[in-house]
């Protein structure tokens, strides 16, 4: 197990440098001169030259990328001209944020997402099934933008129950704050819960054909136990693996909730930068947020582990025949 | 007299396999009433894009700030207008357009430069694979909507660029999804008889690997497509999208968000487009996936 | 009290999948003595394992359904059990080891765990105790040092030492009777040897009855005194294993035991097959569903089905031509592709 | 005297072992195959047994080189396959060909039963879309097929059927020596019959050779002229069939036979029952590799290797107790 997770931790250090190297290049790949884009249309040139010196823009490129990485590596993702402080500040103020919005949805998701999924694939091809099939369908097929808009519509413009924007304070109670984060994390519930529910329902089908679950019923145990200990278990593992993906995608991806919503995380944070044209905070944020998904990935591959033991981590191969 | 016992059992035996194969594909198509839905409606989307300018009632950029955000049905207006007086209806027809052609031929570029990827990767293996596998984790590591923002904000609008980023984020999964393919195909027993036969790498590659891989190809690609149209209609929704005035449904959204007060069916009509399209590809995705590759999990 | 431990009486089961009905088991009936040990032999499809699991009530409910009979267990009739006293049957009075020892272990739970499960479904006692009992049991089936053994995983087993867990499991609860469906299949020569062996003793130990189900009529002649001889979802013979070895009556069993190949099979000469394969059950099979590869069909074999006929000695046959008063004439190479000579 | 068609001197097969450490090669090496000699002769069959994880099908793979032997000579016609460069190998191997056991896997599925059976015309560039398409014709008809099956997919026909096409397949470019995995392993008792039945007529008609692996002794019996015995990656021991089951040397081969079950209900047979199971082939016994199971073994048996021992010309076994 230590070997295990040394090995994957020195995995993710070419993983790293690939998504240090990607934001380089894109970064790079701006029409004109950086300094110039970043500064607006309303910088003279004077000033775009100081720029365009203090970011090293008139270095040799391996000198920039050699500088780049080294500033990555003691977690210095330079400074915002429109926020005016540094990145890394921006980042730990905004990130807590995104974290609430897409743990509360991740909960969602599991709480209504898998027993949904569980129950059917017990009553398969049931009302109930199709109930469930048909609705996680339309579920993933939900552009949450519009649902966004949509559930704003019926709750804050019409009903006025709850508000449409922004994030509330814990100063203001408790109830307060939680107000601020129903709509918002509806939205983005949706697609991993009609996803939970679709990965569980077939991954418990194929786990209940299975023949241990024959034999488990051929030793008198009871239906509930045989599904909810012994088939459970072994459809979880496929599980895992798509709450991981999830799970960085909210945090990633929350960018069109957070608009909607006016939610100040990360999201919103990227959204603003590049109206801006702030691609300093741009390529730091992507790039914090990369490291998030790597290591979540980590963490999921750990899990994998405890759940189902035979899987071998260690890719030693077998040979003989 | 062996013989003719012999050919008695070959017919039977053909006539047995035949009609398993035919109940085979009947329950599956009975079972698949949901996916003929999901043909239709892509039909129709397919239709209505071509046919644009015979179904819309107005040319779709046509302004008219009197007439703006008019109920529907309301002078002519099949759905209403928006806040420039622009015919919804026909707007939403050709918003079709974007879809589509971003839908399709982004994803036809992320499956062509993903699948490259992937076939390379798994057939070569070794140090090859794992180079081409860390640079896959390495786009991997972006939320695929993240990737396909910052690479719109470093191109600029544009139809093009639009089916550029969306296409650079689809080329991962399709490199995953080919090279898994490959993997355990190169493992089976007929790429072994082949290459004991004698068979060069061209031909193990092409005749035998690649056409058994078009089934999940296809069906990733189906899936693919819906992901790709709801892309489009993110990016068009932070107006990073095609350049304005164009339709596009995601625009039309967006700028429905603001007067969702005094006309909300702006809003609404656009997402449901979004909406229903997307459901009916996942639709035939999902037919098509148990008809095809039924252990295939997307 | 008699000696009774189970009658199956006129046992049929269909599979429904869409339009299409299969008979997969069509009027089976015999009976099983305690402590006794009965085969069941048959091609794959010939409705066997389909037979055994019916017992138990574990064909998949989606789609397979017992249509007719009854199964007498100890004086109940198991198809009229509500679903928890079924479950009380089920590897308390009853059980069941499968094919594949590697399929049918759970992968994510210890040995110990599967093991301690069963006993404590069925037996009021504690954690401790059924663990107690777990270590005996994996003694029982010659699992060497059961203490370090009882923490692992079935993976971490070989594949004979996962079936005597399997069997381990089985007798867990001092079960009256065990089914095996074809427990040697999937093992090696030596394994299965090994296997056979355990059980063999086992049974004289524990004093149960058996149902071998199995394809290979050498693991019949180890193990069995009954032999039922399945063709197309029914029972085509039923004798002791002797009697069908020495005079088997049924054209399918001349067929099923010259195609075995034996030891004293002559490697010179062909060896006999039977040509054709078994009907397809989802359609309507009139006759004797031998008819089609049977070289001593006549007319009516195509028309009328032969009952399973109770001949002396407890020796029953389903043959037109074989009803006691009527015999038929064993050629000897009937199911022989021809000849030819060794270069 | 008989002519060897096929020479294997000392192969080995060890696969490497990915290491718990990272960026450093592991020296653990599981020996699939360890030290193989034997000859096969022109238009005999050879039989192969052993239990799983002896390394027979491996041996199979090596001797055509699908796989790349870390050590040994195959010498096929009296040339070396091992050291061949890939074009010559690739026109020697045309003479060599396979049938492998699962007869749904081994058909490629989107193939037609005529492309199928061409190809190996196609790859050498042997004869024209005509000739070629008599000839598929032809070797339909050779292994009982009806020729107008040449248009249909594999899923349309049952294991036996496929099991057929896969020996048209093999006949294709004339081969000499045909290598059988466990052809008949997957089929049906009265089907393996006739698949045998088949294989041996073709012998017959075109004096071809086989290595004919199996896991069932009274097939390979029936089938072989002479058998070899595998444990643990070793040929323990080897020699014609009647010497092998009449009077086995080793004792792995004696607890081999022993434990196929009896013919007759009134046979009395005694089982020799071994002891625990197959060792790792990462880890393998000192000395002999089956003392830790063997019931007659001593004390050299856990510290020195034995020799193979012949005992007659044809007939070797590698035991300390010969002698």
């Amino acid at each position: 197990m230590r070997t295990f997770l040394l090995k994957r931790s020195l995995q993710l250090i070419p993983t790293l440098f690939v998504v240090a190297v990607i934001v380089f290049f894109i970064t790079r790949m701006l029409p004109g001169n950086p300094a110039a884009v970043m500064l607006g249309p309303q910088a003279s040139a004077e000033d775009i030259a100081a720029y365009a010196e203090r970011l090293g823009l008139n270095d040799p490129i391996y000198q920039q990328f050699f500088d780049y990485l080294i500033n990555l590596v003691k977690f210095d993702f330079g400074n915002s001209l429109s926020y005016n402080q540094p990145i890394v500040n921006l980042i730990m103020e905004r990130f807590p944020n995104t974290v609430i919005l897409a743990v509360s949805a991740l909960l969602i998701a599991i709480i209504v997402g898998v027993p949904a999924g569980i129950l059917a694939a017990k009553k398969q091809n049931t009302i109930i099934d199709y109930l469930v099939t048909t609705l996680s369908l339309v579920g993933v097929s939900m552009p949450i933008f519009w649902l966004g808009v949509m559930l704003v519509l019926a709750f804050s413009v019409n009903l006025g129950w709850l508000p449409s924007t922004g994030m509330g304070s814990l100063d203001n109670g408790l109830w307060a704050f939680i107000r601020h984060l129903i709509l918002p994390s509806l939205a983005l519930a949706t697609i991993p819960t009609a996803q939970f529910a679709r990965v569980i329902r077939s991954s418990m089908l194929e786990t209940l054909s299975n023949d241990y679950i024959k034999a488990a019923r051929s030793k008198g145990l009871k239906e509930t136990f045989v599904i909810y200990k012994h088939a459970l278990k072994n459809a979880l593992t496929p599980l895992l693996t798509v709450i991981g993906l999830q799970f960085s995608n909210l945090l990633g991806g929350a960018v069109l909730t957070e608009t909607i919503f006016s939610w100040p995380g990360m999201g919103l944070l990227i959204v603003n930068a590049i109206d801006k044209r702030d691609f300093v905070v741009v390529q730091g944020s992507v790039i914090f947020i990369a490291i998030i998904y790597v290591v979540i990935n980590l963490i999921v591959d750990v899990l994998y582990k405890v759940v189902n033991p035979k899987v071998n981590l260690d890719g030693g191969s077998g040979g003989a025949n | 007299m062996v013989e003719v016992a012999n050919e008695l059992e070959q017919t039977r035996e053909l006539q047995y396999a035949k009609a398993r194969k035919e109940q085979a594909f009947t329950r599956k198509l009975l079972r698949n009433r949901f996916a003929a839905l999901g043909l239709g409606i892509i039909f129709l989307l397919i239709v209505t894009a071509i046919f644009a300018p015979l179904i819309a009632t107005h040319p779709p950029n046509q302004m008219d700030v009197t007439k703006s955000l008019l109920g529907p049905g309301s002078e002519g207006h099949l759905l209403g207008t928006d806040s420039y007086g622009r015919d919804t209806f026909s707007r939403i027809v050709y918003g079709s357009r974007i879809s589509l052609i971003v839908g399709i031929s982004a994803v036809l570029f992320g499956a062509f430069f993903g699948s490259m990827l992937g076939l390379i990767s798994g057939y070569v293996g070794g140090r090859t694979d794992a180079i081409i596998m860390r640079i896959i984790d390495g786009m991997m590591a972006f939320p695929f909507i993240l990737l396909a923002i910052v690479l719109m904000s470093v191109l600029g609008q544009g139809l093009v660029n639009v089916v550029i980023a969306i296409g650079v984020s689809n080329i991962p999964g399709f490199a995953r999804v080919i090279r898994g393919q490959v993997l355990t195909i190169k493992e089976s027993e007929y790429i072994e008889v082949t290459r004991s036969l004698g068979a060069r790498h061209g031909r193990i590659l092409f005749y035998h690997i690649v056409p058994n891989s078009m089934a999940p190809l296809i069906v990733y690609a189906t899936m693919s497509v819906a992901g790709a149209i709801i892309s489009e209609a993110s990016l068009s929704f932070l107006g990073l999208g095609v350049q304005p005035p164009t339709a596009s449904w995601g625009s039309m959204l967006q700028e429905g968000k603001d007067f969702l007060v005094l006309s909300p069916e702006l809003a609404t009509i656009s997402g449901l487009a979004i909406l229903i399209t997307v459901l009916g590809i996942n639709l035939f995705g999902d037919g098509l996936r148990d008809a095809l590759d039924p252990k295939m999990k997307v | 009290m008699s000696d009774q431990l189970l009658t199956v009486n006129n046992l049929s089961v269909a599979f429904q999948s869409g339009s299409i009905t299969t008979k997969a088991v069509n009027g089976v009936s015999f009976s099983l003595n305690k402590q006794e040990s009965i085969g069941i032999v048959g091609e794959s499809g010939s409705g066997k394992s389909v037979t055994a699991t019916s017992i138990l009530r574990l064909i998949p409910r989606s789609f397979a359904k017992i249509t007719s009979g009854e199964i007498i267990f100890q004086g109940r009739d198991l198809i009229k059990l509500s679903a928890g006293q079924m479950r009380k049957v089920r590897g308390n009075d009853i059980s069941m080891i499968f094919q594949d020892p590697s399929t049918s272990l759970n992968p994510v739970f210890t040995v110990g765990n599967q093991l301690v499960e069963t006993i404590r479904a069925h037996r009021k006692i504690s954690k401790k105790a059924a663990k107690q009992r777990a270590l005996e049991l994996l003694d029982l089936v010659g699992i060497p040092a059961p203490d370090k053994r009882i923490t692992m995983y079935p993976h971490e087993f070989s594949g004979g030492m996962r079936q005597r867990v399997m069997i381990a499991i089985a007798l867990a609860c001092d079960p009256q009777l065990l089914i095996a469906d074809e427990p040697t299949t999937a093992l090696d020569v030596t394994v299965q040897a090994q296997i056979l062996n355990l059980m063999k003793d086992l049974q004289e130990q524990l004093g149960m009855a058996i149902i071998m189900i199995t394809h290979d009529l050498g693991v019949v002649w180890e193990t069995c005194e009954q032999v039922l001889v399945m063709y197309a979802g029914r029972i085509v013979e039923s004798a002791t294993v002797k009697e069908l070895y020495q005079r088997p009556l049924h054209p399918y069993t001349w067929g099923l035991l010259d195609s075995q190949i034996t030891e004293s099979q002559d490697s010179d000469a062909p060896l006999s097959s039977i040509p054709g394969s078994p009907p397809d059950l989802s359609y309507e099979v009139t006759g004797c569903p031998f008819v089609e590869r049977c070289p001593y069909a006549e007319a009516i074999c195509h028309q009328e089905t032969p009952p399973l006929q109770q001949l002396a000695d407890g020796h029953a046959v389903a043959c037109h031509f074989q009803t006691g008063s009527n015999t038929l004439e064993r050629k000897e190479h009937a199911y022989r592709e021809g000849t030819f000579t060794r270069s | 005297m008989r002519e060897p068609l096929l020479e294997v001197e000392g192969l080995k097969k060890h696969f490497p072992v990915s290491s718990p450490i990272p960026f450093k090669k592991s020296d653990q090496r599981v020996k699939a195959v360890d030290g193989l000699s034997f000859k096969v002769y022109k238009g005999e069959t050879l039989g192969v047994v052993g239990e799983s994880g002896c390394g027979k099908s491996t041996m199979a793979r090596l001797v055509n080189q699908l796989i790349k032997p870390s050590d040994g000579v195959v010498n096929f016609k009296e040339a070396n396959l091992v050291d061949m460069d890939a074009e010559r190998l690739r026109l020697t191997r045309q003479k060599i060909q396979m049938v492998f056991q699962d007869p749904y896997a081994s058909l490629d599925p989107r193939l037609q039963v005529g492309q199928l059976i061409a190809e190996p015309l196609v790859i050498h560039k042997v004869g024209t879309t005509a000739t070629r398409k008599k000839r598929v014709e032809e070797l339909l008809e050779t292994v009982g097929l009806n020729k107008r099956y040449a248009d249909r997919f594999p899923h349309e026909f049952s294991g036996g059927q496929r099991q057929r096409i896969n020996i048209a397949r093999a006949l294709s470019l004339n081969p000499e020596l045909i290598i059988c995995d466990e052809p008949v392993s997957a089929l049906d008792v009265s089907v393996q019959a006739q698949v045998i039945n088949l294989l041996k007529k073709l012998q017959a008609e075109f004096k071809l050779t086989y290595i004919f692996i199996s896991h069932d002794l009274n097939v390979v019996r029936y089938m072989c002229d002479r058998i070899a015995v595998m444990y643990l990656g070793r040929i323990v021991e080897i020699g014609t069939y009647e010497e092998i089951y009449k009077n086995p040397q080793h004792p792995y081969t004696k607890a081999l036979f022993s434990a196929i079950p009896k013919e007759n209900p009134f046979a009395d047979k005694e089982h020799i029952i071994l002891k625990g199971t197959v060792p790792s082939p990462l880890n393998p016994p000192t000395g002999c590799h089956f003392h830790e199971r063997c019931p007659v073994a001593m004390d050299i048996c856990k510290t020195k290797e034995p020799n193979m021992i012949t005992s007659k010309d044809t007939h070797q076994a590698s035991c300390h107790l010969i002698n």
